[in-house]
């Protein structure tokens, strides 16, 4: 066990206590009764699932968004932070998000002035676990697909 | 090998220690650990025997088989019969006829549903299956079911995961035209009662079709003892290659079967104005087999009985109950599929953590498990459950296997601890 | 490497004699002679590259693909997803989701013609195919014709074995529902002019399956280029595995096409109630794929692509044009199969040997080549001949293998001389 | 072409010149119009199919047989030899033709004195080539259907 030390801080990175608190205590889950658009996302893969609710106003901007589904600590935690994110945010701006969220995940380097990851740097350990890469887009592409209005669900392929 | 040797500490007793070596996915290390793995019930290892068959066939002895007169072609068509010989013997088959190579168990069903059920099929009829089902046994007959108006009608389980045989037999009547049900369940472990079922399914005539995905690599299984019309297999569920599986169907019944897939090989004589079909085995095999398949399915075969089939049940029986009470020893646990007659496999959850954190952490550890639904949804539904994780056994694990199991969940929980 | 090459003496121009290493059957002493393989169109051998990559799969990353969150089926997972992404760019796929594996050509015809053809098919609808079809591209439409009251029209072939290409235009109306049409004949070599084909088809909006089956292992194959709307393909036959092939289809038509078998892998949700499917490519995937088996034709087609398509071809028909020369030069030989456009293939007749005899005498030689119908009877039926002697080439042949061939036929003369 | 000399013999042993006389003009050939008994052989893995027409007589003499179909050398040499073979003979004993005569290409020995192979024992050349054992068995598997009054066609797996 001692010889594996050092690979356990890439469990701890993968859980940091950001993640693990969104994920016991998700923030704005739920249905949004009075949504203005919705989405699903799936994950054909493993079989996951959530629903990203949002209300977006006239002008454009989010003012309420919510999720809904069962998962695993990553995709729930990313559902929750996402939500955090959005609120208040144009959906131009949430969509320059799901962009930097997605680069940031598959270890692209996007120009750092375009957007803050700001919490949202705390997905990053999840590079180390390709695998699971995709629990943690799962709730961005739906944000997208919800955006953009799509009736089909989005997935992670 | 006797009664008492649960009670003794680690040493395995059955002697098969030693074919751990035998396999060389085994000798590796993941994550800085040595490879423990406990997912054979999604698909084992193939031993070097296997490997070293489909190797040494593809680089000295392939040809396509049947009409051929060359030298290569002779022998490629004697390794790819010798392995339906040795499946034949294997399952103790009747005859050679009744062995049909097919992709895998999922495409025996499909075989199955479509070539003998469709035909027949009729609003008011029946098909019975188990709550306990994996996905291959139940949505080919959901299909037919929708193409022919008949009926899905599924056998309930209890709150140990096992068959509630007494209603399944209730259910029995003139109208159910097939019982479909598996051998053992790959998301529970539970081994159903065939005999008991399977002979009072002959009272109403009502063929039966055994999914043996999860049977075969565990226990030996004669199918004129359990007198099933069909029997599905999948070869690399029990140590051979994928791409390949068997579905035994008595002769009588094939012989009746119209072919399914049509092509080269299953054909005696085409014209346009008409076809004549092949006689079995190769009725149902359209198309060039996978050849190097079946014979790497024939070494696993020969393999498994160069060990007994015997006496890898009693192996793997021994350290399924250590490992059933190792686990129950951990704190938040919770057994999901507790039957009284169990193989291989342990589903299970530990506190509100879900399946796929557990699964990473513990492939961190280097412990392979598998995390979800399993391809059996409606089992997950009956514990109201997304899914659970998953350990499941083979011959080559041994109790370290299953000690390295348990200290990695003592590491999730850590993790996760509030 | 010029028109005059053909003119030269034996020496190989085309600069790929020295792959023959690459292939470990054709080291190989048959009935005391080095072994020259011309049953390439039956099944081609493997390269070292495909072997190892088989076998280094199974010692190392095996385990079932899909939902599985440790290593080895990530690895898997990643393998085999990797292998469709290969194949989606060799024959110029538009996406990934176009590449469905299958067990190989005969299965990917039956898929078609069971989930796109048989929902939709009535009485008064056509399915065209032609004279010179492999049984895999006669029978499954022969069934679904059967199944549904559509009539299988038939376009004609020549004496040289060429289809009559007007006649098959002429054919074409709003009553064909499906034209199925090899690229290359396996019985003849004959290559199909299918661009000019397929746009005629377009005129009435005719859905059109390609037989590919001979043509990728000799040339470069662009479906998006070709227009057609699927492409049928073996792995065994372009130097990859058995048991696993490629449907290639449209999206478009794939996506509105029902699935056709069920089972793990295929589905989102299953409850008793009903069942969701899962998106392309899975959809058309039930149970666990020939994992290994697409893993070996992602490495044949790497191997393919080193050396490059358009240089194979080349090289290809100046030993096919050798090769028919030779051939020519016997007395009493009757060469089967003349048309201006081939590929790889050489059906003959020598006196009135019968063509298993012949077969015979030239394995003991050491030459290995088909004798029989090939799976193409009608093509037989329109000779008037029983079967044939073929000879058939793949990027490992060189014109010493014709000279070894054209010896043992004088051989086979003498045996049988009056 | 010299090292190989040997074997050469080995293909002299299986077309010898009985064999090629019999392939070349077949004995007994066509349909017989008033046979009493007949069967089909098919080698399901050639496609190579023949009859054999079977004259019986209240007896069991089998007073007449000639055979129909194209095949190879050897498969037509084997069916023209069983024809003068079985001429005269009662059925009974014609059957102890086709165990010896298939106990013979299997490369069994069977008791010597049972069955004088005489001229069939030309067709045991074919021991030295597995994959032609079937072309020289496939007349005899008929003739057991025919005698046996079989419907389905004899086959030779
Ligand atoms: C032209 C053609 N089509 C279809 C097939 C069938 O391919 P497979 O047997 O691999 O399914 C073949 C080869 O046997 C062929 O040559
Ligand atoms: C019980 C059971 N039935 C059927 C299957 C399907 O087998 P395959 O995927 O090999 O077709 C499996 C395994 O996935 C199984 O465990």
């Amino acid at each position: 066990m001692t010889a594996a030390a050092p690979l356990q801080e890439e469990l701890r990175e993968l859980y940091r206590d950001l993640i693990l608190d969104h994920a016991r205590s998700p923030r704005h889950f739920g249905k949004l009764d009075d949504a203005s658009n919705r989405a699903e996302g799936i994950n054909p893969l493993c079989g996951d699932k959530l629903k990203v609710y949002l209300k977006i106003k006239d002008d454009g901007v989010i003012s309420d968004a919510s999720f809904e589904g069962s998962g695993c600590a990553i995709s729930v935690a990313s559902a929750s932070l996402l939500t955090e994110t959005v609120i208040g945010l144009t959906t131009d701006s949430a969509l320059s998000y799901v962009d930097a969220v997605l680069a940031a995940l598959a270890g692209q380097q996007k120009d750092p002035a375009d957007v803050q990851l700001g919490k949202l740097a705390a997905l990053q350990g999840v590079r180390e676990f390709p695998s699971r890469v995709k629990c943690a887009t799962l709730a961005w592409r739906a944000l997208n697909a919800a955006i953009h209005d799509d009736k089909q669900p989005a997935t992670t392929e | 090998m006797n009664e008492h040797s649960q009670k003794l500490a680690k040493p395995v007793t059955s002697g098969l220690r030693d074919c751990r070596s035998d396999f060389p996915a085994l000798d590796q290390e993941v994550n800085g650990h040595s490879l423990v793995y406990l997912d054979s019930a999604a698909s084992s290892q193939p031993p070097s025997a296997v490997i070293s068959a489909v190797a040494e066939y593809q680089a000295h002895d392939h040809a396509n088989v049947h009409r051929g007169v060359h030298t290569l072609s002779h022998r490629a068509t004697e390794a790819y019969e010798g392995a339906r010989d040795r499946a034949q013997s294997f399952i103790n088959a009747n005859t050679r006829n009744e062995i049909i190579f097919t992709r895998g168990t999922t495409e025996a069903v499909n075989l199955v549903a479509q070539s003998f059920s469709r035909p027949t099929l009729k609003p008011g009829d029946r098909i019975l299956i188990t709550h306990m089902e994996h996905h291959s046994n139940i949505v080919p007959w959901q299909q037919v079911c929708e193409q022919t108006g008949a009926e899905l009608v599924v056998a309930p389980i209890d709150g140990k995961g096992q068959l509630k045989t007494d209603e399944l037999i209730a259910q029995l009547d003139e109208r159910v035209r097939m019982l479909a049900i598996a051998h053992v369940s790959n998301a529970l472990g539970s081994i159903n009662p065939l005999r008991e079922i399977i002979s009072n399914a002959r009272r109403f005539d009502i063929p039966v079709l055994v999914d043996g995905a999860q049977a075969v690599p565990h226990m030996p299984v004669d199918v004129q003892e359990l007198d099933c019309d069909f029997y599905a297999l999948s070869g690399h569920k029990m140590f051979g290659p994928t791409g390949i599986g068997i579905l035994y169907g008595k002769e009588a019944k094939l012989d009746a079967m119209p072919p399914w897939q049509g092509g080269g090989d299953m054909i005696l004589e085409v014209s346009f104005a008409g076809t004549t079909y092949n006689e079995l085995p190769y009725k149902f095999e359209a198309g060039t087999p996978n050849i190097s398949g079946a014979i790497g399915l024939g070494a696993a075969i020969g393999y498994l009985e160069s060990i007994g089939m015997a006496l890898i049940e009693r192996h793997e029986s021994e350290i399924l109950a250590y490992m059933m009470a190792e686990l129950d020893k951990i704190d938040g646990i919770r057994l999901i599929g507790t039957a009284d007659k169990k193989a291989s496999v342990q589903s299970f959850l530990l506190d509100d953590i879900h399946p796929h954190d557990l699964g990473t952490i513990l492939d961190h550890k280097g412990v392979a498990i598998r995390t979800g639904h399993h391809c059996a949804m409606p089992v997950m539904e009956h514990f109201s459950i997304p899914g659970t994780a998953r350990a499941s056994l083979a011959l080559y694990n041994n109790r370290d296997d299953v000690d390295r199991l348990t200290e990695a969940l003592l590491v999730a929980k850590k993790i996760f601890k509030k």
